[in-house]
């Protein structure tokens, strides 16, 4: 027999007393890929772990009224690439929750969990930050809305209190002309964690020249990063090779990466550069091809 | 002396050892040249010029016979002049 | 804590167990359910060899909690022949030689029909693609790709 | 020429078609039990307690508050298996050392690598076997620990044995060292060689070990019975080793010991030793019930062996025509705790296709605290293969000659010299690569960043031994046992073989694995050696049933045996003189087995020998994405010479799948470790095997050179397909990008830092 407990509340409030009130360590499980390798290499030993696909607002892939689409925190990779009107308008999240794990990960993972997980090289993450996107929490001292970027602070930590979980996430309205990509470099093709990631988003006018744009990278610091002076080389620009050589350094400047068993300080900060030039390019690709 | 196993006429062999071995047992003599018509004949042959050799020979050998590898096995015959090379039994993965 | 009382339906079949919460899906079907069809290869979700459906999804039972499968519908290897008539991804597999060792063919089989319950006429880069989560080291995947594709023929009838 | 005479390749039936083979069904629909999904009542779960420590004395081990756990039934260390004596057995190049095999699977004196077996808990349940396990106090003498090899061959290394005396130099050193042995091979005047040449080469490289990655972590399930009567289910590549290294390991009779062949998920090498199987069998005996022991992942990367890493240095000479006249070959290779890399193999095989009169090659085998080193595929020939095939890629390159026809120019047949002694006695070489020269993309141009690679290995291939039963069922029907595990489809070949031989269809014949008390001693299924030896074993076997079936049909017609003979699964009379008597069937035969004597069976041995090596030749185009340094393999082609083809199907799964792990052990397999000498990617997320959509489809020649030392011309296949991949990819590299890799894995960091320097 073991002494870990489990639970199946049925609506977030519930969710968060049951979190608050155990004295031991309580974890959220939807899809569980981070959580259980945690518990079956004793890293960590829950006393209450909660599973929160009952909820139903959890589940929800719905649009809001300001036209932005808002999706639980139990929702799979695999759903948000089924539910094709997300996918064409938010392109690059769906490179991010494509490469998660593999096709039998990505039916479980989700990307709330991606980002409580805290993990740098998380692949989902970056794309969320450069879309804009706020997680909406709930906890004991009732709901709050939080900017994602704002979630992680190092490997395994989030800004979270105790009791605190995310229900869903809302994306704004997208503008016209716009296009995001997220890109990731790993030895192999599949069943790999980032070396490097890039997620970018940006927006054009009806002339071409770009009227914003966010840049955010994993796997190259303590957690993903929102990179200001990357955006700032393609705003007001037409994205062009000089915009794509400023947005190359910006971002490798702003690596600050560690030597770890996938790659090396160099090279991480070498490729930061290199995949931040070509996830512009895709999105720029994108922002011109839809209308 | 009579190496033959049978009362026939016996023949006359060459045999072969790689370094390693011959340093290890036959103080550095790589060739020798003895009388016999199968395995069993050589290996007697060769304990007798180096007590002991036979042991080592059966249990750390393969043996290669005109070229053509072989387990060492008594009953392999030899043909007259030909060539006996002992080298380390090769395993595979 | 107590075990909990676990109601599922395995292979179509409603099934019964107990299990601590701890307890991961791919242990209950090997060792309390003597399914063992369903393989472990790592026991952290990077071989795919545990690979079932659950209510249709394909995950790896490796990282789903035996408690979980409360209320759901759960398909493994042993449920994808009907009877001794085997599907036809399993015959196409012995036809192509695409096994060698066996040990990773449940969890492909399984994976394989996922794919093509979606895609009927997948592309040979979108079948390496999708079986990218099932690890293989003896075959180098020439032959599991062929007879996939060729299954895939004889199920459109094309 | 075929010994067989009547089997030419039109007239068979059998051999050279690919049926469904005999134990497919179970395979695909998860009946097959292998090591793991085995059970008794009264089972109990073993869990192993492994050194943390890299290098350590073990002063003292304190199991109490763990027997005191409820639910725990018994606790086993080294104290409970009786020690051996220190001496190599058996052959020099896979000496047994009995003193080394019992400390590698329980540590006596010291840990000598991290995740080094201590103790083992047999216990109701795993979890509370794992909490056991935590509940052992082990006294540590944390020791200083070397893991590369270059660096534990210095004079101040931490030595893990402190009275280790090399073997192989004369005079024998007087001070213990790391390095367990130095071997030389050496034919012709190497200064005279080099001296007559007109370009030489000389350059270093280095491996990473890496492991075989069989999908199927080591598991087993034992039982000692009261009587001393025990019984071992196992995945293994040989269930006669494994009841054989067992038996001694616990100090009991090899008859007492009965081991059931559970199906292998993947071996390659690395289950032809025991791990598992010693320790459950302890932990039984103690306990008194049977006990599953099994290995996670985890611990297969940390405490089964890898191949060597090793750190070499190749120089060869050649003339302005291309003829190659001088090499000298260094292998310094990693044997990991105890002696016994395949470093000999690396020696032998290193310049073995090529006709060089000068050549030495030296190896030296060296202790670290990793692992101890197991078979991989070919052991150490890919290695050294690496080193030599990229030393001859740049002599062909330097002077202006197409590498495939350079290697032609040089390549061995029937009667070229060897450095290790005797004369080369089979063809097949040049055959390989002919295939590729007649291949239509071989000339085919290559875009930017893009290049093409060639290269080429050689494998013993082996015999030894090996026994087959054959019986003929009441209805007529066929079963043959042999005690050949079945890694890769050899019931199938088997099934072929015996079916061709005794002129019946393949369906009638039932192709079995049996255990240790059903058949006689069988030898490891690997070294490529089952289709050549249990093959030959089977076709002896069915040709003295034969002769008994031609028996028991004189008895039938009354008339002498001389006057019946076997045709295409028939008794016939030899001539009319004899008789007009319709032919008999095999079920006409055994419906009258009583009254002619009784059951129709027989059982053959062999130590089968005659075996020919087996080569490949290979090339590969790749695409080097210069700002990453990521390498994706455009096409492989790949041709091996397979004497004859059994089972074509699984004959080609053989290539394809050697090729892959060449091409995972080129691009991104190694183990990592870290300054505590702690393996850091003993995973399959952190340790990068090839998936699906990293690869295009692996194109596979099968190249037909007939050994006529096999009555169906067999040549073995499943390793010399591994020994190219690693220089062809490195070869292709170079030419994509002007950089030569002299260092595995070319990962993307290593590819694009040398990128960046060579632009300088």
């Amino acid at each position: 027999m073991s002494e870990m407990r489990f639970e199946q509340p049925k609506t977030a409030e519930a969710a968060s007393a049951l979190l608050a009130g155990t004295q031991g360590l309580a974890k959220v499980l939807s899809g569980g890929t981070d959580l259980m390798i945690h518990m079956r290499n004793g890293n960590i030993k829950p006393e209450l772990v909660l599973d929160v696909k009952g909820i139903a607002e959890m589940n929800a892939i719905t649009v809001e009224k300001n036209g932005g689409y808002r999706f639980g925190g139990a929702v799979s990779c695999m759903q948000l690439l089924e539910n094709k009107a997300f996918a064409e308008t938010w392109p690059g999240i769906i490179d991010g929750a494509n490469l998660v794990g593999s096709i039998q990960v990505r039916g479980r993972a989700t990307v709330a969990g991606n980002l409580c997980n805290a993990s740098p090289a998380a692949d989902t993450v970056p794309a969320m930050i450069a879309a804009g996107a706020i997680a909406s929490v709930v906890g004991p001292a009732g709901r709050r809305e939080v900017p994602v970027e704002q979630i992680p602070t190092s490997p395994g930590k989030t800004t979270l209190a105790k009791g605190e979980l995310i229900v869903s996430f809302l994306l704004p309205k997208r503008a016209p002309h716009s296009g995001d990509a997220y890109l990731r470099f790993t030895p192999r093709t599949e069943m790999d964690i980032a070396v490097v990631g890039v997620g970018l988003s940006l927006t054009l006018d009806d002339k071409g020249v770009c009227t914003a744009a966010r840049v955010s990278l994993g796997a190259v610091a303590e957690r993903a990063l929102l990179v200001p002076e990357a955006a700032a080389a393609l705003i007001g620009t037409k994205v062009d090779e000089a915009a794509l050589a400023k947005l190359a350094a910006a971002a490798s400047a702003a690596a600050r990466p560690i030597d770890d068993k996938r790659g090396t300080k160099e090279f991480r900060i070498k490729i930061a550069g290199v995949l931040a030039r070509r996830a512009a390019e895709k999105a720029l690709a994108r922002a011109k091809g839809n209308k | 002396m009579q190496g033959a196993v049978n009362s026939a006429v016996p023949q006359a062999v060459r045999v072969m050892l790689t370094g390693g071995f011959s340093r290890r047992y036959t103080n550095g003599v790589r060739e020798f040249e003895i009388q016999a018509r199968t395995v069993r004949g050589v290996i007697r042959a060769m304990d007798e010029l180096f007590p002991g050799l036979g042991e080592h020979l059966e249990e750390e050998t393969s043996i290669a016979i005109d070229g053509v590898i072989h387990e060492v096995v008594y009953t392999q015959v030899i043909r007259s002049g030909g060539e006996v090379f002992f080298i380390p039994r090769i395993e595979g993965g | 804590m107590a075990k909990q009382h676990v109601s599922t339906v395995i292979n179509g079949d409603p099934i019964e167990f107990l299990c601590d919460a701890n307890k991961s899906l791919l242990d209950v079907l090997r060792n309390d359910l003597g399914m063992t069809g369903t393989k472990e290869g790592c026991g952290t979700g990077d071989c795919g060899s545990c690979s079932v459906t659950l209510d249709g999804r394909l995950v790896c039972s490796c990282l789903v909690l035996g408690v979980e499968a409360e209320g759901k519908s759960v398909q493994t290897i042993e449920g994808m022949a009907n009877g001794e008539h085997l599907h036809v991804l399993q015959r196409k597999f012995l036809e192509h030689a695409a096994l060698q060792c066996g040990i990773c063919t449940p969890g492909f089989l399984v994976a394989a029909r996922s794919l093509l319950e979606r895609n009927p006429d997948p592309t040979e880069e979108e079948v390496r693609f999708w079986l990218a989560g099932n690890l293989c080291r003896c075959t180098g995947y020439n032959k599991i790709i062929e007879a996939v594709l060729d299954a895939a023929r004889e199920m459109r009838g094309a | 020429m075929l010994t067989n005479t009547k089997n030419t390749h039109q007239t068979m039936k059998s051999v050279g078609t690919s049926p469904v083979r005999p134990d497919g069904v179970p395979k695909v629909t998860g009946l097959a039990q292998y090591g793991a999904d085995y059970s008794l009542p009264g089972m109990l779960w073993a869990k192993v307690l492994r050194s943390p420590h890299a290098h350590a004395r073990i002063r003292s081990i304190n199991t109490a508050k763990a027997l005191a756990l409820p639910g725990v039934k018994a606790i086993i260390t080294a104290a409970d298996l009786p020690n051996q004596s220190f001496d190599y057995v058996g052959p020099e190049r896979v000496a047994l050392n009995y003193w080394h095999m019992t400390r590698n699977i329980l540590a006596r004196e010291k840990a000598l690598y991290e995740g080094h077996a201590i103790a083992a808990v047999a216990a109701t349940t795993a979890a509370i076997a794992d909490q056991a396990v935590r509940l052992i106090e082990i006294d540590f003498e944390v020791l200083p620990h070397v893991i590369d090899v270059d660096d534990a061959m210095k004079p101040d290394a931490p030595l893990l044995f402190e009275d280790m005396i090399s073997r192989g130099f004369d005079p024998a050193p007087t001070k213990p060292s790391n390095i367990s042995k130095r071997l030389e091979f050496k034919i012709g005047d190497l200064e005279a060689g080099f001296a007559s040449a007109d370009e030489v080469v000389e350059m270093s490289f280095k491996t990473a070990a890496v492991h075989q990655g069989y999908i199927e972590p080591h598991s087993c399930l034992a039982r000692y019975g009261a009587d001393g009567q025990c019984e071992l289910w196992s995945s293994s590549q040989g269930h006669f080793v494994v009841r054989a290294y067992t038996a001694k390991l616990l100090g009991i009779e090899i008859g007492n010991l009965l081991v059931h062949p559970a199906e292998i998920g993947g071996g390659f090498g690395g289950k032809t030793v025991v791990y598992v199987e010693p320790l459950a069998l302890a932990l039984a005996r103690k306990s008194g019930h049977p006990v599953k022991l099994m290995m996670s992942r985890e611990d297969t990367f940390k405490a089964t062996g890898p191949t060597s890493g090793a750190s070499m240095t190749v120089k060869i000479g050649v003339k302005k025509d291309g003829t190659i006249v001088a090499a000298d070959g260094l292998f310094k290779f990693q044997a990991g705790a105890f002696p016994g890399s395949p470093v000999m193999n690396a020696t032998m095989c290193a310049f073995a296709p090529y006709i060089i009169p000068n050549a030495r090659a030296i190896g030296f085998d060296v202790v670290s605290n990793r692992p101890k080193s197991a078979a991989y595929r070919a052991p150490g020939s890919p290695i050294s293969a690496f080193a030599v095939e990229s030393v001859l890629d740049i002599l062909a390159k330097k002077i202006g000659m197409d590498p495939l026809k350079f290697r032609l120019k040089n390549a061995v047949k029937a009667g070229s010299p060897t450095v290790w002694g005797p004369k080369h006695s089979h063809d097949g070489y040049a055959e390989t690569i002919q295939a590729l020269l007649d291949h239509p993309e071989y000339n085919k141009p290559l875009g930017k960043n893009q290049g093409r690679g060639v290269a080429s290995g050689f494998w013993f291939n082996g015999g030894g031994e090996s026994t087959a039963s054959v019986h003929i069922n009441e209805d007529g029907t066929v079963v043959i046992a042999t005690g050949s595990m079945d890694v890769g489809g050899s019931r199938a070949s088997m099934a072929l073989m015996a079916a061709e031989t005794l002129g019946v269809p393949y369906e009638s014949v039932r192709s079995t694995v049996a255990d240790t008390a059903s058949i006689g001693y069988n030898h490891v299924t690997g070294g490529s050696r089952v289709t050549y030896a249990t093959g030959m074993v089977v076709v002896e076997a069915c040709n003295k049933i034969i002769e008994e079936l031609r028996l028991r049909a004189s008895l039938m017609w009354d008339v002498d045996v001389k006057g019946v003979i076997w045709e295409d699964g028939y008794a016939k009379p030899a001539d009319k003189s004899v008789g007009t008597f319709e032919p008999l069937s095999l079920k006409a035969i055994a419906a009258k087995r009583a009254v002619t004597g009784g059951p129709i069976g027989v059982e053959s041995s062999i130590n089968a020998g005659g075996q020919a090596p087996g080569f490949s030749t290979q090339f590969c185009d790749v695409e080097v994405d210069p700002e990453t340094g990521a390498v994706k393999i455009l096409r492989f082609v790949a041709a091996q010479d397979v004497g004859r083809a059994i089972h074509p199907k699984y004959c080609e799964g053989q290539i394809q799948g050697g090729v892959v792990q060449g091409i995972g052990w080129a691009l991104n397999e190694e183990y990592i470790y870290d300054k505590q000498g702690r393996l850091s990617n003993a995973g399959f997320l952190d340790y990068r095997i090839p998936v699906a959509s990293d690869l295009p489809m692996i194109e596979a020649i099968m190249v037909e050179v007939p050994n006529p030392n096999h009555p169906f011309g067999v040549k073995g296949v499943g390793e010399a397909n591994i020994v190219p991949p690693m220089a062809a990819v490195a070869n292709a590299i170079e030419r994509a990008t002007g950089t030569r890799m002299r260092e595995l894995p070319m990962s993307p960091p290593r590819v694009l830092a040398a990128i960046d320097a060579g632009r300088g």
